[in-house]
């Protein structure tokens, strides 16, 4: 049951066309290993899936300037120009989501449900090629649910089990992502022998393999 | 007027009470929080994931793992507290959140805002807006009144929208407006400002009742 | 700021005919102090949302021998059999609903989503008068947002600004219920100057009275 | 025969594996823990808010507040932590939960399950049952092969679904029974009972094929 793993179990999970979640939120709490190690295979026509497009020389937008990136599923792209210009070339799609609907669909999918009904995005072009579905007088877009291939995750400190909680605003996404993919890494600080069952945000159960910063990776 | 952001920054404060939770965009809404008296509790939320927002970090309190939704280094207040974005989306999409402050690129007479996106221009994303505007309790625009002498209060957006009919509230460096089932309701202007120039600068119609002088 | 409130505080909040979501499960972390003041209070008529009907002398039960429910909308009534004496006598209305279902429906509400598509209930009993859904070639069960007049939870601690934690199988229904209604009380056994922000599970802003234990209520 | 539920926990127990996350109904299903080898790490839910169910404490271990789904007193293994309801039949209903045991009132041979309801006489409630037989990856019903003689896997449920064709493995004190596309595979049978007394005492049809001896 060790969750403990290393890089080459990590590239070994790597394939090109796959769609992979990764938390952060402006790389804020985005595993920056896992995306060098990403770099670094050089799998390609990949979907990532991530709150926004981070920078270019940081977190998801690291991705982006390798050409490794077909599709990317996000809410904000404003702090990488270089996203923005390779959508205009053609070179990547990018999908434009409601930061709250993008967080909802990644829960959806953990939690096994087919989607959720959100007031957000009526009466936008966020509503096209949506279902509306009325609820008590009130229409509300059918978003479903979205799952990936990996999740990436970064967490502060996981205990033996891969229990894992999270440091302030790196929290974000993370704990969602956990929860919708097929395989989930979690790239931690710090490992500790227990944690307070009271505290544990990601149970060690979605946790597929562990990553702690300075191991010996190679 | 030397400063429209700070006129404008500060008018937004006035529109907040005791115990209000209040998430402020990036970019000019974020000056308001300089603006709220000490004395008031007002608990600011940023919706990557925190309430409890605080003043910006010395260079030593700096923690790379505390930033609001703009990226930039924040404090956490006593009784603050950090959660995951399905929590911070469920608080605001949820109707928990009193007061929202955000920007415009164009906003009608009808409330409806567009803030995102200019199309083969400039798409940054909606980001959070969309479920702010359409979740918070009050939506107050906070913008300069014209983009360079091109009206931003329009009879009707052209841009897409952010939300439709969700506004409630326009503060400008010249004016406070009201957006009323009626119509845009001019509420107050600033005292240099005479409510011809406002008719002026303003694409959308404008009903003019009592107009009171905006405290500046 | 204050949200610590007294007894008179809630009685006055008591009206015939609401509707009170009360958390707890088979009476674990149900605020039975709320309980025993909506029984003096003898408010009739009312609809309570809890997983389950309590017993006889424990939890929302006390509520139903005390002739105060109209309708309850639960999960499972099997420990209370006064409960479903009532539902056949006709004394009483009870709605089944599975237990992840209702906890959606209350997420939902809290959370501004009109609702949820489930696969739980798909042909059964459960799907009767309710839209179905196909997403992906799979049926899903469209399940309304469900929120209340009050919300009754209990929690282990408060800080002073009324941020929450829970204690054990004790939180179960009580974080998701402190979402979804106009009003939330919450018992709490301790009050504590500060909280780790960290740790907090439901944040102070969905709060509306605090009543401590042992706090002199009369 | 002395103890068909012993018989039917113990087989039980023989379907886990190391690392699974298991979820045992109230009742019967609950006596599996018994029989899970020390050695092995399963986890066992309940979905009133927790993984790492251990043993029942003594008197002096109790806590009021930690119980299992059938309001009994249990206790917190190392690496057990606490969740809300959401989140609980998230991990149920997403797929998270590999092995679910429960008991039945009926279960057919399309592998549908009525568990929860007798109209007009019985009307308990499905609790987490319906939500537990859709998500789990494997639905084990553990059951007595008959009530009192009379058939408790037919043809066809009579009584209301727990669930339409979620049932993969049924385990009684006679047999082990496997639900597949083409019906009921007949995989084990106790020692003492013959093949034919298992089909007598079965409604549904049953497809017999290599049927093994029961370890018990």
């Amino acid at each position: 049951m060790d969750k403990f793993i290393d890089k080459s179990t990590f590239l070994a999970a790597l394939h090109d066309g796959q769609s992979i979640m990764v938390g952060g939120f402006m790389a804020v709490g985005t595993p920056e290993m896992f995306i060098d190690w990403i770099v670094e295979s050089n799998v390609k026509d990949l979907t990532i899936i991530c709150n926004d497009a981070g920078f270019e020389h940081r977190g998801v937008g690291k991705l982006i300037a390798n050409n490794q990136v077909k599709k990317l599923i996000a809410s904000h792209i404003g702090l990488n120009p270089d996203a923005g210009k390779k959508m205009s070339q053609g070179a990547l799609t990018i999908e434009l989501v409601p930061q709250g609907t993008l967080a909802e669909q990644i829960r959806a999918h953990g939690a096994g449900l087919g989607g959720i009904l959100t007031p957000t995005g009526i009466k936008t072009i966020v509503e096209e090629n949506k279902q509306k579905i009325i609820v008590n007088d009130q229409a509300y877009l059918l978003e479903v649910a979205l799952g990936a291939d990996l999740a990436l995750i970064e967490a502060r400190t996981s205990d033996a089990y891969g229990n894992l909680v999270y440091d302030k605003t790196a929290r974000n996404f993370n704990p969602i992502m956990a929860t919708a993919a097929k395989h989930v890494f979690a790239y931690v600080h710090h490992v500790v022998k227990q944690l307070d069952p009271e505290i544990v945000v990601t149970p060690h159960i979605f946790i597929d393999g562990i990553v702690q910063k300075e191991a010996n990776h190679d | 007027m030397i400063n429209p952001k700070a006129i404008i920054a500060a008018r937004v404060a006035k529109e907040l009470s005791d115990g209000d939770l209040v998430n402020l965009g990036i970019g000019l809404p974020t000056l308001v929080a300089n603006y709220i008296p000490e004395t008031m509790n007002v608990f600011l939320q940023s919706e990557n994931g925190l309430i409890g927002l605080g003043p910006t970090p010395t260079d030593a309190q700096i923690d790379k793992n505390l930033t609001n939704a703009g990226a930039q280094y924040v404090t956490l207040k006593d009784g603050g507290m950090f959660f995951d974005s399905a929590t911070s989306f469920g608080i605001i999409r949820g109707g928990h959140v009193d007061v929202t402050v955000l920007g415009a690129l164009e906003v009608d007479q009808e409330g409806s805002l567009a803030s995102w996106i200019i199309p083969g221009k400039l798409v940054p994303g909606m980001g959070g807006a969309m479920d702010l505007v359409v979740g918070a309790k009050k939506v107050i625009v906070a913008t300069t009144h014209t983009n360079k002498g091109k009206p931003k209060i329009k009879k009707r957006c052209e841009l897409p929208l952010t939300a439709y009919q969700e506004v409630d509230m326009i503060v400008t460096e010249m004016a406070v407006i009201e957006v009323r089932s009626d119509g845009l309701h001019l509420m107050e202007r600033h005292p240099d400002v005479s409510i011809e120039t406002i008719i002026e600068q303003t694409d959308a119609a404008l009903i003019i009742g009592d107009v009171k002088i905006m405290e500046v």
